[in-house]
């Protein structure tokens, strides 16, 4: 039986124990240990998903394979527009910036000692576009000449339209419906067997796939009759039975990969030059090799571990992975940290100062505060805003205000009654009195004149203003005088924040009256990709230093583009601006495109982000950046004495 | 030789929240070395609040010992702190309760109930004080004891639990026994057994036992002194047989009235009207006078209580005329 | 003896049947959340969807799913994680972040049971006494003040004010880190234990076999601890056990607080991000600790409570 | 003879002890218990000042947001300051209040009524009843609480945006008096439906405890259905462990709010409650603590007397402690 003296002394042992405890911890604190050691602690928000950057978007996983691996050009330590050496030493491109040839380091290995040559880079290309491994953002490189063609596996134009001797040109070719109709809804349909389905459903079925995703029965349905299908008259029978018979022999073949045969614009003349030819000129190449969507992948180690096109096989694994980039993975425990150590085989090995960092998944903001404080941390990812004040005025040597390429907006679903009226949305964008908001609420930030911030050599037009008044004169002539008539429209966030509350009262203001709606992450994407949402706090961050990063996003169908607006004059410009090779024309064409965007207003941009972090002055070499994309090779901790 | 326990004005009141509940108003019982004095009364009479003040068990707060002393063995119990009281408490005094089924711990083999106050007093532990206990549980006629120690409570019968009770009471061999009606709870055959096991151990060990009881016939099988209480007094106290023959209080004599063997067959029994008075409210004077129908009511004392008086050698009774005149 | 095996030969076929109808609710509910596992925050093209679909099996009937999922788990095979951690074995994934929690789990209980047990025995003993309010009163702190609110005051006051302690972060071999994580999450518990043994030994002590123990001499605290204490224990063990397993299968806002890389946390980013593996191999592992804590629970009331072994018998 | 004197003395006799009923017996201990009373009186004045004060006109609009005046110390125009909006803190104490007293007791007896017939049904009837209610409370334990509240909140949320509509259309009630009450109904729902597993399990562990004692045999063998015997035998003995659970889930119900209500379900802006203004304040801990200290007064205050009510019933209703 339990005597009362063993239940006081279990409880006298945990206090002794712990008083014990916290005297051994009174030395030196884990900043203090890490800078002898010259090991750079980093808080990093996120668990990465994983380490294959070709399969992994997000900014915390870019954080550590920018120490991991090297894109062909290298980031400048403090100017946003410069580019330095990376895993390419040198660079040129033609007058028109369609035609790049990128010189590679020529002693550059891998940090298993195997050289670096372009054979990795063309591997590494071919491999995030080939569809069968349908990576996120393979659409990064699609300005490479026939990489979208080959990343969307267009088998009509593949094994056609780039035939020089096929009978037909392609841009009559052009006209047949080879990548679907996204009109047709086929959701239904799509795992019944076409042999069951009736003629209609079948028509309707291959209407929506289109030639290019069809399989053999419906194809060879087609060759039988061809009613089932809506070919262009243009197109005579034997040339639409030849597309048939290329298509069919195709997958008798076993769909094999068209990579060469879509003749994608990479071309290595020798293990150490690599030639890029693009669809259009793209003067920021360079900044765009820096995303972790161009970095080279080890094909040696890759091919080691599976076919090219498995996901996530063991290659990117600890024991496994092998970089090019100045430190090579350490340890990895879920959730807790992953740590990279000085990369011996790394081109410029002797001038990386760090001998390794350590990367902390700290959700929680207010908790990597307290750990910055309390001496765990060397950077912190983020401050809250509530603490900024706060910071201001006791910590401002270590508080960092920075600008980053973002921009916080509403985004309005055009589709819903009220919103679809111009002047109803202008009224909503006219009440958001961007200064106050800026200086009480989105702490930090600045008020956006525009969507796309100051970037490259772009300036943003000055179109939003607040104008309550205006506003509400806009809302009289649009037929809904203080509002009245419109529905109660629910602002869709993921956090409840001063954010949401504010703009909710802003619109208050104006006389109309909305509801919050709150959503885990997973339905808030969904619901604003099925357009089941009438207004949305929304943010973009850019993925390199160019307006193309904010304004692409508006076209028609592009993914992130769920207000249901287009417009083919702003498209046309953007085309237009795409194909000008002189950088202050394109950028004119681009701001004409912005002008149209605002003022058709389908989003109504409230600040330029800012970002907010705790930063040790021991920590060197991190100078601002818009991009956030401080190079690690280039930092060093030096304590003063 | 003196008394082994002397009890003398002992005065023990309830504090409650409805007035002062003066559950034992001046009660004096003295019980001898070797004999059984029992104590009897109608229930709310203040016989187990006196048997329970001696060691110290009643709630403090709101119960209070007022005043009154209990000599035993040379010192007055009710003077002893808690610690004290311990050494007397399963040693000196054991004591045995009323409802078998729910005084032996249910979550407990009586194994280790029985060996506690061996434990407690005679610092023995392990196989010998098993092998006391068993042979505790033989002296108050378990038979298989030895194999029955180690089951629990709930599966003995209520007799058996009640010898249980004895056996852990008697295993230190206390000089003074204190049983509060135990054999009430139980059926009439299994009451004359639990009864021979008491008056045999009395017997043999010489231990005194003050047996608590609402019942005669129980009392004059066991008793060889009576205490006869009524609202927290002291009503008449002799020997059992002088009682029997020369009752003098009008409550005494009530009760052996209404006793059914001293009835012919088929007549009416008699009973003692009304109930016993509110405690909390009692007035000065004689309280049996509302219920004294034998005696002559108008005589009974009503300004000052009536006091103790020795009628006859070691034949005490309130000396209340009402109650002591004849019918 | 014979029945004792029995029952727990019954016990665990209702285990068994516990964990085939939880498993089976948990794959439905995934199914049917709201979105699709495979979207991004960039719309993914529906080709794009529909190889993943099919490299995940999605594309076939809901029904051989279900028993593919079923014949996996029957096995043992808990699956790859297919969204969060993808292509990561889910059993790694619980192997690295289960110890964390148990440990954690067990500190925690540890502690709430060594301060709100005794607690708890010392106000019923000392009822309606300075020292009863005392401990009612820190109890009732303990359950008013969320964890949200204590794990940053006593993160702020020992972590980064007296730096005595680690502020975030865990270390199996530094149990400083456990102290602060264990004390957020244990505290709850311990005001729970203290105010139901309290109530569960008022009950007890009432009870005639108290007054026949003290008629014996005992010192009060032995009594209060041989006799009352396995009766007034009833409640708080009936508690213990659903705690036990809940503070051990981790809480996403302790984890939060002191970046402990729990299963809690991951459990939460599964569920947004609909990764069914990642939910069904947490699940399938709480269901087992709750099943294995609630038994444990009643084995010991049969201990504590010999009346009930007779109860169940007939 | 004896017949008339019996009669006769039966008038005289002095009025014995009045019978007291055990609720009468019990309201007189809980009035004498000082302890219970001061907290009566502390929770009819919080509750008083919650559901009464925001009527009268000087407590100011929650929703009005004062951005210039944000995170202000008390002023007069604002006794408890001003929150990170502007909003006046006092107001949105007193409304975030009613809300969370109302989530905390109807949850609180929603959840008791299903637990403690879960708990007490399985602990008397043991057997086949009892494994079948034990196994599906297991089942609930581990059930991911997190995917039925997403799948909840994405269907109760149209039912009561609907119902709101409909009243605001039939009442004259405006849309901002209505609104965070018919939140809440998806809110009692979701908690009142799996926050009873643990008092199940306490109720059947002292159930249990008392159906092996006497009396509970003694009134079967009387021929009193189960219910009954449940009703007036078990359940007031088992008293002491549900009238100190009730007293904690309050507390426990209202928190749990604030986590739902940050997941979608229950409270949405511009409407709070306790739980949210605690768990924002405790977010803005280090650079305005009265933000914190504010909203949990009244909270911890409403708890504690809760509990020393709980206490004083407890101990009022105990029918053993009636002997004293």
């Amino acid at each position: 039986m339990v005597s009362v003296t063993v239940l006081k002394s279990s409880s006298a042992i945990i206090l002794i124990g712990s008083i014990l405890l916290l005297a051994s911890c009174k030395q030196k604190s884990m900043v203090e240990r890490a800078n002898e050691d010259k090991i750079m602690l980093v808080g990093n928000s996120a668990e990465p998903k994983g380490l294959d950057s070709q399969l992994i978007s997000g900014v915390p996983e870019s954080k550590v394979l920018t120490s991991l691996f090297e894109g062909l050009c290298g980031d400048h330590p403090s100017e946003d527009n410069t580019m330095v050496e990376g895993a390419a030493k040198s660079w040129e491109h033609n007058e028109s910036l369609t035609e790049w040839t990128f010189h590679l380091q020529p002693d550059a290995k891998w940090s298993d000692g195997k050289p670096v040559t372009t054979e990795d880079f063309i591997f590494s290309y071919h491999r995030i576009l080939n569809p069968q491994l349908a990576a996120a953002y393979a659409p990064m490189l699609h300005a490479i000449k026939n990489a979208k063609a080959y990343n969307e596996d267009q088998r009509g134009f593949i094994l056609c339209g780039l035939d020089e001797n096929f009978p037909v040109e392609w841009d009559k070719l052009s006209e047949i419906n080879f990548q679907g109709d996204p009109k047709v809804d086929i959701d239904d349909l799509k795992n019944r067997d076409f042999e069951k389905l009736n003629l209609e459903e079948k028509r309707k079925l291959i209407a929506g796939r289109g030639l290019d995703r069809l399989d053999k029965t419906p194809l060879e349905a087609i060759a039988a009759d061809e009613s089932l299908f809506a070919w262009p008259d243009k197109i005579s029978t034997d040339i639409r039975n030849l597309v048939l018979e290329r298509l069919i022999s195709h997958i008798d073949q076993g769909e094999p990969d068209l990579y060469d045969k879509a003749q994608v614009g990479i071309v290595a003349p020798d293990p150490h030059t690599l030639h890029i030819s693009l669809r259009e000129p793209v003067p920021y190449l360079p900044a765009m090799t820096r995303h972790t969507s161009w970095f080279p992948v080890p094909k040696h180690v890759v091919l080691k571990h599976g076919k090219m096109t498995d996901r996530f096989t063991e290659w990117s694994e600890l024991g496994n992975i092998v970089g090019n980039g100045p430190f090579k993975l350490k340890a990895w425990r879920f959730n807790h940290y992953i740590e990279v150590e000085r990369n011996p085989h790394y081109w410029d090995a002797e001038n990386v100062e760090l001998n390794g960092i350590r990367f902390f998944p700290i959700l929680n903001f207010y908790t990597e505060s307290r750990a910055f404080l309390a001496g765990q941390l060397h950077t912190a990812y983020s401050l809250p805003p509530e603490l900024l004040e706060w910071a201001k005025e006791n910590h401002p040597e270590y508080l960092r205000v920075e600008p980053y390429v973002g921009t916080r907006y509403i985004r309005f679903n055009t589709r819903r009654p009220g919103l679809d009226n111009l002047k109803v949305r202008k009224a909503l964008s006219l009440a958001l009195d961007r200064e106050e908001l800026c200086k009480y609420i989105f702490e930090g930030y600045k008020p956006a004149t525009a969507l796309t911030p100051k970037v490259g050599n772009y300036t943003p037009p000055d179109i939003l203003e607040y104008d309550l008044d205006k506003a509400k004169a806009l809302l009289v002539e649009a037929g809904y005088p203080n509002g009245e008539g419109l529905p109660r429209y629910k602002i869709l966030t993921t956090k409840i924040n001063p954010s949401v509350e504010a703009v909710q009262a802003a619109f208050k203001e104006l006389g109309i009256g909305m509801d919050v709606e709150l959503k885990t992450f997973g339905p808030y994407v969904s619901a604003q990709q099925a357009g089941d949402y009438d207004i949305s706090m929304a943010g973009w961050i850019g993925d390199y230093p160019d307006p193309t990063t904010f304004l692409d996003m508006w076209t028609r169908g592009n993914g992130n583009n769920n207000t249901g607006w287009s417009s083919t004059e702003y498209e046309a410009l953007l085309r237009e601006a795409a194909q000008q090779s002189d950088p202050d024309k394109r950028v004119a064409l681009l701001a004409k495109a912005e002008k149209i965007l605002l003022d058709d207003a389908p989003i109504a941009p409230i600040a330029w982000y800012t970002r907010l972090y705790l930063h040790r002055p021991e920590v060197k070499g991190w100078h601002p950046l818009l991009l956030d994309n401080h190079p690690w090779k280039h930092i060093t901790l030096e304590v003063e004495k | 030789m003196p008394p082994l326990l002397d009890i003398k004005n002992l005065k023990v009141h309830f504090h409650t929240r409805n007035g002062v509940v003066k559950a034992v108003d001046d009660v004096s019982i003295k019980v001898e070395q070797g004999e059984i004095a029992g104590i009897v009364g109608e229930s709310g009479s203040g016989k187990s609040v006196t048997a329970y003040s001696l060691l110290g068990l009643i709630p403090m707060p709101p119960g209070r010992i007022e005043g009154g002393s209990a000599i035993f063995q040379g010192t007055d119990l009710l003077k002893l702190n808690e610690r004290e009281l311990n050494q007397y408490r399963g040693r000196k005094i054991s004591m045995i309760f009323q409802d078998p089924m729910t005084s032996l711990n249910p979550y407990l083999k009586v194994s280790s109930q029985l060996v506690e106050p061996l434990a407690i007093h005679e610092n023995i532990t392990g196989k010998k004080a098993l092998h006391r206990a068993i042979e505790a549980l033989e002296s108050v006629g378990i038979d298989d004891a030895a194999t029955r120690i180690h089951s629990y409570p709930h599966e003995f019968s209520g007799g058996m639990r009640q010898r249980v009770m004895i056996a852990m009471a008697l295993i230190t061999k206390p000089d003074l026994l204190i049983a509060d009606e135990p054999t009430t709870a139980l059926d009439v055959t299994v009451q004359k057994q639990v009864l021979d096991v008491i008056r045999t151990l009395q017997k043999d060990t010489g231990t005194s036992v003050i047996f608590i009881t609402h019942d005669l016939a129980v009392v004059h099988e066991m008793c060889d002194t009576v205490n006869l209480l009524y609202a927290g007094r002291d009503v008449e106290s002799a020997s059992a047989s002088q009682l029997i023959q020369n009752p003098l209080h009008a409550y005494t004599r009530g009760l052996y009235r209404s006793n059914p063997s001293n009835h012919a067959k088929g007549s009416d029994l008699h009973t003692i009207p009304g109930l016993p008075p509110n405690l909390a409210k009692l007035g000065p004077g004689c309280a049996f006078r509302p219920r004294n129908t034998i005696g002559d009511p108008s005589l009974c004392l009503t300004d000052q209580t009536p006091e103790l008086i020795e009628h006859s050698p070691r034949h005490f009774v309130q000396n209340c005329p009402g109650c002591l005149a004849k019918s | 003896m014979k029945d004792i095996a029995r029952d727990i030969g019954s016990r665990l076929l209702q285990g068994i049947i516990v964990l085939f109808v939880l498993i089976t609710i948990t794959f439905f509910l995934t199914r049917a959340l709201p979105f699709s596992t495979f979207q991004d925050e960039k719309a993914v093209p529906d080709h794009v969807m529909e190889m993943l679909e099919e490299i995940h099996g999605h594309d076939k009937p809901l029904y051989t799913q279900y028993f593919m999922c079923l014949k996996n788990l029957a096995t043992g095979n808990l699956g790859t994680s297919i969204k969060l951690m993808e292509g990561r074995e889910v059993s790694e994934i619980l192997s690295q972040a289960f110890p964390v929690s148990l440990v954690l789990g067990l500190v925690a209980m540890a502690f709430a049971i060594s301060i709100g047990i005794p607690a708890g025995v010392l106000s019923a003993m000392r009822k309606n006494t300075r020292v009863d309010y005392i401990i009612m009163t820190f109890a009732l702190l303990g359950i008013c003040l969320p964890n949200f609110v204590i794990g940053p005051l006593l993160a702020e006051l020992f972590g980064v004010q007296l730096s005595w302690l680690p502020v975030a972060g865990w270390g199996f071999t530094q149990p400083s880190t456990w102290i602060l994580p264990a004390i957020t999450l244990g505290l709850i518990s311990a005001a729970y234990l203290s105010r139901l043994t309290r109530a569960g030994m008022l009950e007890t002590l009432n009870q005639d076999f108290i007054r026949t123990a003290r008629a014996k001499g005992q010192k009060e605290s032995t009594i209060v601890i041989r006799h009352a204490l396995r009766g007034g224990l009833i409640p708080s063990v009936a508690y213990l056990g659903p705690a036990f397993a809940a503070t051990i299968s981790g809480s996403v806002v302790v984890e939060s607080i002191f970046q402990i890389p729990g299963i809690g946390g991951i459990f939460i980013n599964a569920i947004q991000t609909k990764d069914e593996t990642l939910i069904m191999g947490p699940v399938v592992l709480y269901g087992t600790l709750i099943i294995t804590a609630n038994f444990l629970v009643d084995l010991i009331q049969l201990w504590l409570n010999p009346r009930l072994r007779s109860h169940s018998k007939s | 003879m004896a017949e008339e004197t019996h009669k006769q003395t039966l008038e005289t006799l002095p009025e014995t002890e009045a019978g007291h009923s055990l609720w009468q017996d019990a309201w007189i201990r809980l009035r004498s218990n000082r302890a219970a009373m001061v907290s009566c009186v502390i929770l009819v004045a919080i509750i008083f000042s919650c559901f009464v004060l925001p009527i009268f006109s000087f407590i100011a609009d929650p929703a009005e947001i004062e951005l210039s005046t944000k995170n202000s110390a008390p002023t007069a125009s604002h006794w408890m300051g001003q929150d990170q909006l502007g909003r006046d803190l006092l107001s949105r104490v007193l409304h975030g209040g009613r809300i969370s007293i109302l989530v905390g007791l109807i949850t609180t007896t929603v959840s008791l009524t299903i637990g403690v017939a879960v708990g007490a049904i399985a602990g008397y009837s043991g057997g086949r009843t009892d494994a079948f209610l034990m196994r599906t409370v297991d089942v609930l334990y581990s059930l991911p609480f997190l995917i039925i509240v997403i799948l909840f909140s994405a269907v109760a949320r149209g039912q009561t945006d609907a119902l709101t509509t409909w009243l605001v259309d039939n009442t004259n009630l405006s849309h901002d008096s209505i609104a965070p009450f018919t939140g809440l109904i998806p809110l009692f729902v979701a908690i009142g439906a799996l926050s009873w597993l643990n008092i199940s399990r306490i109720v059947r562990a002292s159930v249990q405890n008392i159906t092996g004692q006497e009396y509970v045999e003694a009134a079967r063998s009387l021929g009193l259905s189960h219910g009954r015997i449940l009703l007036r035998h078990i359940i007031p003995n088992a008293i002491g462990p549900i009238v100190v659970y009730a007293t904690l889930t309050i507390p426990s119900v209202m928190l749990f709010e604030a986590t739902l209500s940050f997941l979608g379900i229950g409270v949405q802006p511009p409407y709070s409650s306790w739980g949210i203004l605690i768990s924002d304040g405790a977010d803005r801990m280090l650079s305005n603590p009265l933000l914190l200290i504010f909203p949990s007064i009244p909270f911890i205050l409403t708890l504690m007397s809760l509990n020393f009510l709980g206490d004083g019933l407890r101990d009022a209703l105990d029918p053993k402690s009636s002997k004293d």
